[in-house]
């Protein structure tokens, strides 16, 4: 079913950890007459954490956004779960089990860590707007149930003190734990990471890490993440796609990455032929 | 179709006295964020005081003109100082109900000094229609309306003036676009305030005097504003020339609506058919004719 | 009630509604007086209050009240808002010794909200030329009264006028009448009579309404500038008067042929227009002007002694004088419920009996200093006005005055009785109420 | 020392997420709830139903019902008078046309009536934003009014427009109409806004609510974890006009018995439950009710004080109430800029902690 399979760019890439749970084919996507992705393919597959790296403008948010239906794509396809998807809307998106957290932070300010979290929870509940009246019975059982799942998941990302703060009062690291905790609540099949790590010290940028990779491990959840910090990225990711100017330059293991001539020139900034 | 001219030209003519109102608001809104609920009740306020002090006084116009004035600097400068400086980055619906309690004082305030009778605004200001026009043309268009364009036209190039050429205007410019920005030019951000509140005074005085030439001065005046919403709207809140077209073509709207449409359906449907007009271009438009794209991001 | 007022007054503070517990030992009549002298329509309410006001001072000072009973007027402010309306009746509901003895609500809004409740609470409305104008049958309504006429008496005379201008009721067959109104309870009133009357006479009506505040009526006079209509009446108030006065000059239409209703004919309405009013027409019922006895008495009495409620030089003013009447008829139905109950401690129940009874003839108008200001009145149990006509005044822009020009037009009562027969009926109906028998 | 929350553990989700988590604010609400049907009703008369409570508790209902939509779901209305005439209407013409249903019963179906037109005019909000949408339901408001003003039938052809209602029972009781006693008008209206209130705290609190406010605060940020923008703000739009337009049935069946839409509905309602909203305190149930307690309460406390007390003209004493009306507001939101519900949070904040500042 998988009409596209990505060319292995480099030996020994053909090793699956999965199947493939999406993969996106000559995707372009345009702003007016600004281009932001062309023609950029690549593939996530089940379990893996897959990391999109390039240097700043090269499209690595655009790219999510088009993955969770925020932006639709000029020309290209993707593949979800073996299907071709169509144009869909966000909240589509995330019916689907595409969860994601932002570059900058998201959250609902008004609301309190566990409200945002329970936010997470909207889709999976199934009770109708009279029992929501009555918050009683079945409606109460409910949300207790749902209350048990997130109470799981802050003591997962140990944010237990944090419950009933509203989040607007919360430093910026533990924000991003509260936006981590939200997209986790979806149980999401694929969780997409904006710069998760983005203004953070060493000692959160190790707890962070930590949370992903327990995430990764423990729930089986597929990761593609954006990242800049270059370290982080090299000890997490299965597999790294790189980009810049919108274009894809490189796809492969960390290392090899590492070495690619057109990687290192991206990063140096060397001027582009074209 | 000479009656339909008549029409369009009544429209224009009807547009350019809320596009009057309108500037008041585009002003503040452009340089501060606020959607100021007052501004009706400031055209009512200045117009009071300019008429109050002919009457007082006997001074003529002019005389009186400049104390209005002011008299609004100095409540720009007292808005600023005892209610916009305590309220610094709160949220905008914040600052409009402090602008509605404004609205409630001035009200309040206007009526203790001046009394609640009509007053009568007589500055010599043409009535009647154009002889003119409708001995040659057959064609009906009111003096006073002649006289409110040519004042629109000349504060509008007055604060184009103003905003393009002077320190202070650029800098007014600025703090639209951006806050920080502004400080760096060097101007304080309380003083842009003063200055922009001021600017809306007046204004709201010349389009107080223009409105009460027609009705006489009396609290009706305050609701006026009313009239210019669908404007803002249709024209965009930070735009200027926003809300002179945005006037014109909810004025030539509602016109042509009314003497065209109004007779099938019982009449009386300007005011609703203006809001629906700017309802049905935001649809098309969300950010008005002249506001700035909305582009979503995350 | 006294335990229950005070227990209610401690649990809010001072909102509780201050029973004045007056110790005089005479006995006090309270009359409130709902006005609106802020808002919108403040210029019109505060000539009215005025003259409203300054008669019962009158009476206070000179006769020191009514048979010897003191009269307390207490206004409350209403700003011509129902809700505020009903705030001031009920606060005022239960004041003094007599209890509110009659109500003069000035509003039709507020007119309408007291209605129903006039017979629960048994006091007499007194909506005088305004409100629902088929109270004018006493059987359906037994505490409202609106004399000395409604507003279909109105429209019919003002049909008539203009016929008597054009050589007779069948020369109007074919001319076109505009009605520019109010859009609103108030400005709807006359349609139905105009309806019927222009089915008689054979005029064309056009219809053209006005939103309320009226600033900007430039669509609505291009229309009368296209339709050309031989007569525009008016059904106005507030800021919508001036600005139609001055667009109508401004499209020159001619004065003499615009007639404003009596709401619409006052000094407000047409001095913000200057030169342009001039000539400019408006229905009324009483003369304008300061030149009778009674008005010299008050300048003298109530102004002399420093007492008088707005300035000396507006005391004649259209809307004063029309305060002033008001207050005339209301002392008059006081001193006739006295008179049938024998005594001056008389309750809101006994004014209505004084209502129902009321009857103030030219002998009696002259004696109380106003002769010839208005026509005759005479009310009885079924009739609840009376007696609709009207006079025309025009505006003379130069010396700032109104002048009677025509006088004792009388309404159509074949077409108006029906009308109003048939509106009684249907609220009779909704509301459920027997009408009463009147044995007289 | 009274108000503590120590020493009260919660053993379970259930008794965390209870109405009112702290016992003396249990406490302290049923015994208001007691006072208010118990005890009130043998004290009110005339006075205090017709001009003090009524209007209380009904701009209490339409606040509640405004700032669903405004403080929760974040979507600024200025059409609050229109979609009132739209339950009042609906009253009228299910009274006339049905004399036999409940009274109750039409409250409920007018509401019902209101959500649907409520809908209708919420549509331009997923693309309108702000004060663009805020203006934009002034189209609803100048419409509506409009369209009862003009066509007959809304008015079974009366002559004028106006609108009386028709009397009606419950229990036997007589509840609209001018000889209904005043302890049952109150207790009616009472008996909606209690049973409301507590609906409306109960969706805020639960899956829908959050659907609200997380559009509110971050509406691309809640259709990317799976909200349904249109419809949430649709539902938003539905609940909130389903309160306003009982509010506006009860204001003309119970409170005024007659009404003329274009002066009772008028554009002016619509600011006045606005500014109840937003003084009360957005996106707080508690904020509703004290905004309009403020709004419906200070006025004619100001009045009394200054007529009564002082001796004041009345009109003077009218032009001092609207200067003192809108330093009051000024100053509050100086102070406060969250409204009132978020002083007496702060107040409460403070009795908790009392007398240890820190």
């Amino acid at each position: 079913m998988n009409a596209f399979v990505e060319p292995a760019t480099m030996p020994g890439s053909g090793v699956a950890k999965g199947e493939v749970l999406l993969s996106v084919a000559n995707v372009s996507l345009a702003f007016g007459g600004v281009k932001a992705i062309t023609n950029i393919s690549f593939d996530i597959r089940k379990g893996e954490i897959r990391a999109i790296i390039g240097p700043n403008g090269a499209g690595k948010t655009s790219m999510l956004n088009v993955i969770n239906g925020f932006y639709h794509p000029q020309e290209g396809t993707i593949t979800w779960r073996g299907k071709a998807r169509r144009k869909m809307k966000p909240y589509e998106a995330a019916s689907h089990g595409i969860a994601r957290t932002f570059q900058n932070v998201a959250l609902f300010k008004g609301m309190t860590t566990l409200d945002n979290i329970m936010t997470g929870r909207g889709l999976s509940m199934k009770k109708n707007f009279l029992w929501q009246c009555l918050h009683w019975g079945p409606a109460l059982k409910e949300e207790i149930d749902h209350r048990h799942r997130v109470e799981e998941i802050i003591d997962f990302l140990e944010i237990q003190a944090i419950r009933k703060t509203p989040v607007g009062r919360l430093p910026y690291g533990l924000q991003k734990r509260v936006e981590l905790a939200r997209a986790l609540a979806m149980e999401p099949e694929l969780l997409l990471l904006d710069e998760p790590m983005a203004g953070m010290n060493l000692e959160e940028k190790e707890d962070m890490s930590r949370f992903i990779l327990d995430v990764n491990q423990q729930f089986g959840t597929t990761i593609a993440l954006i990242e800049h910090d270059m370290g982080v990225v090299m000890d997490l990711s299965d597999r790294v796609v790189v980009l810049d100017y919108g274009r894809k330059i490189a796809d492969g293991m960390p290392e090899d990455v590492q070495k690619n001539q057109d990687v290192i020139d991206a990063y140096l900034g060397v001027p582009h032929e074209e | 179709m000479l009656f339909f001219i008549e029409t369009v030209l009544s429209g224009l003519m009807a547009g350019v006295m809320y596009s009057l109102v309108a500037l008041g608001f585009v002003l503040i809104f452009k340089a501060s964020g606020i959607f100021n609920f007052a501004q009706g009740v400031f055209c009512l306020f200045a117009a009071l005081t300019f008429v109050g002090i002919m009457e007082k006084t006997g001074v003529p116009w002019p005389v009186s003109f400049v104390l209005t004035v002011g008299v609004m600097i100095a409540l720009a400068w007292a808005i600023e100082r005892f209610l916009l400086s305590h309220l610094v980055n709160q949220e905008p619906i914040i600052l409009f109900m402090a602008t509605i309690g404004l609205a409630y004082f001035l009200e309040g305030l206007g009526d203790l000094m001046w009394g609640s009778d009509v007053k009568p605004l007589d500055i010599g200001l043409p009535s009647g229609a154009s002889d003119w026009m409708l001995d040659t043309f057959d064609i009906y268009v009111e003096k006073l309306e002649v006289v409110a364009a040519v004042v629109a036209a000349a504060l509008v190039t007055g604060l184009a003036v103003f905003f393009q050429k002077t320190r202070i205007g650029r800098a007014l410019r600025a703090v639209a676009d951006d806050h920080q920005a502004a400080l760096s030019v060097g101007i304080s951000l309380r003083t842009i305030w003063v200055i922009v509140w001021s600017v809306a005074g007046i204004v709201a005085l010349v389009a107080g005097i223009m409105w009460g030439a027609k009705s006489g001065v009396q609290f009706s005046l305050s609701l006026i504003a009313l009239k210019a919403l669908p404007v803002l709207i249709l024209g965009g809140f930070t735009s200027i020339p926003g809300a002179i077209v945005g006037g014109l073509i909810i004025g030539v709207g509602e016109k042509v609506a009314e003497i065209y449409l109004g007779p099938f359906v019982g009449g009386a449907i300007e005011n609703w058919f203006a809001y629906m007009l700017a309802l049905a271009f935001l649809l098309v438009r969300p950010q008005g004719l002249f506001g700035e794209r909305i582009i979503e991001r995350v | 009630m006294r335990l229950k007022d005070l227990a209610i007054g401690i649990a809010a503070l001072a909102i509780a509604a201050p029973i004045a517990a007056t110790a005089a030992s005479a006995y006090e009549l309270t009359i409130p007086s709902l006005v609106y002298r802020t808002g919108p329509y403040a210029p019109s309410g505060i000539p009215f209050a005025n003259g409203y006001a300054d008669y019962f001072t009158l009476l206070n000072e000179r006769d020191g009240g009514i048979n010897g009973a003191k009269i307390n007027v207490v206004e409350c402010e209403t700003a011509y808002n129902t809700q505020q309306g009903v705030e001031c009746y009920e606060n005022t509901k239960n004041q003094g010794e007599s209890g509110a003895l009659v109500y003069q609500p000035l509003s039709t809004g507020i007119s309408y909200q007291l209605i129903p409740k006039a017979e629960v609470d048994q006091i007499p409305i007194f909506t005088m030329g305004y409100g629902r104008t088929s109270a004018a049958d006493g059987t359906t309504f037994p505490w409202i009264f609106n004399p000395p006429g409604t507003y279909w008496d109105l429209a019919s005379g003002m049909v008539n006028y203009a016929a008597a201008v054009e050589g007779g009721l069948e020369n109007l067959s074919g001319k076109t009448l505009a009605l520019v109104y109010h859009n609103s309870a108030y400005g709807k009133e006359p349609i139905r009579t105009l309806e019927s009357l222009a089915e008689k006479h054979g005029f064309k009506l056009e219809l053209l309404p006005v939103d309320h505040p009226g600033q900007e009526q430039k669509a609505t006079w291009l229309q009368i500038r296209r339709l050309r209509p031989d007569w525009v009446f008016m059904w106005g108030w507030g800021v919508m008067n001036q600005v139609a006065v001055k667009e109508a000059a401004s499209i020159r239409f001619p004065m003499d042929r615009f007639i404003g209703n009596w709401w619409s004919g006052s000094e407000q309405d047409v001095l913000p227009a200057g030169g342009d009013a001039n000539g400019y027409l408006s229905a009324t019922f009483h003369a304008p002007g300061p030149d009778f006895p009674l008005h010299q008495e008050i300048l003298e009495k109530v102004y002399g002694a420093g007492k008088g409620a707005g300035e000396k030089e507006r005391v004649g003013e259209v809307l004063y004088n029309r305060g002033l009447i008001a207050a005339v008829w209301t002392v008059e139905a006081i001193r006739k419920a006295m008179e049938i109950k024998g005594s001056n401690e008389i309750k809101a129940s006994d004014v209505r009996d004084g209502f129902d009874a009321l009857k103030v003839d030219e002998a009696r108008l002259a004696e109380l200093g106003l002769p010839n200001f208005t026509y005759p009145v005479e009310l009885s149990c079924a009739v609840h006005s009376n007696p609709g006509t009207i006079l025309i005044q025009q505006w003379d822009a130069g010396a700032k005055k109104w002048t009677v020009i025509a006088s004792g037009i009388q309404p159509d009562r074949e077409v108006i009785d029906p009308l109003i027969a048939e509106d009684a009926a249907a609220y009779a109906k909704e509301a459920n109420i027997t009408p009463r028998e009147c044995n007289n | 020392m009274l108000y503590r929350e120590a020493g009260q553990f919660k053993t379970t989700y259930d008794a965390d997420q209870a109405i009112f988590p702290i016992a003396q604010d249990r406490w302290a609400v049923i015994a208001f709830a007691a006072i208010a049907f118990l005890v009130v009703p043998f004290f009110v008369n005339d006075y205090w139903t017709n001009a003090v409570l009524l209007p209380l508790l009904i701009y209490g209902l339409a606040a509640l019902g405004l700032n669903i939509l405004v403080g929760y779901c974040g979507q600024i209305s200025l059409g609050t008078g229109g979609f009132m005439a739209v339950g009042a209407f609906a009253s009228y013409k299910l009274m006339t046309s049905f004399p036999e249903l409940n009274i109750a019963i039409v409250v409920l179906l007018s509401g019902g009536a209101t959500a649907l037109v409520g809908v209708m005019f919420g549509l331009p909000s997923l693309r309108i934003k702000g004060f663009y949408l805020a203006v934009a339901t002034l189209a609803a408001q100048f419409f509506l009014v409009w369209l009862f003003n003009k066509f007959g039938w809304f008015y079974n052809y009366s002559a004028t427009g106006q609108i009386s209602v028709p009397e009606r029972t419950i229990f036997g009781l007589v509840v609209t109409g001018p000889t209904a006693a005043p302890w049952v008008k109150y207790l009616f209206c009472l008996s909606f806004l209690a049973l409301f209130g507590l609906i409306a705290k109960n969706v805020v609190r639960g899956r829908i609510g959050r659907n609200w406010m997380a559009i509110r605060d971050m509406d691309i940020a809640a259709e990317l974890i799976g909200v349904r923008p249109l419809q949430t703000k649709l539902s938003a739009f539905a609940f909130s006009s389903f309160y306003v337009g009982m509010a506006g049935s009860l204001l003309f069946t119970v409170y005024l018995g007659a009404v003329e839409v274009t002066e009772v509905f008028g554009i002016n309602v619509s600011f006045l439950v606005l500014f109840m909203v937003i003084i009360g305190g957005l996106g707080s149930i508690l904020g509703s009710f004290l905004g309009a307690t403020f709004l419906v309460l200070m006025p004619i406390f100001l009045k009394n004080f200054m007529v009564d007390g002082l001796g004041l003209l009345p009109v003077l004493a009218k032009h001092v109430e609207i200067l003192l009306m809108g330093l009051l507001i000024m100053g509050f939101l100086i102070v406060e800029p969250h409204g009132l519900a978020r002083m007496w949070q702060i107040l409460k904040e403070k009795f908790r902690l009392w007398p240890f500042p820190y």
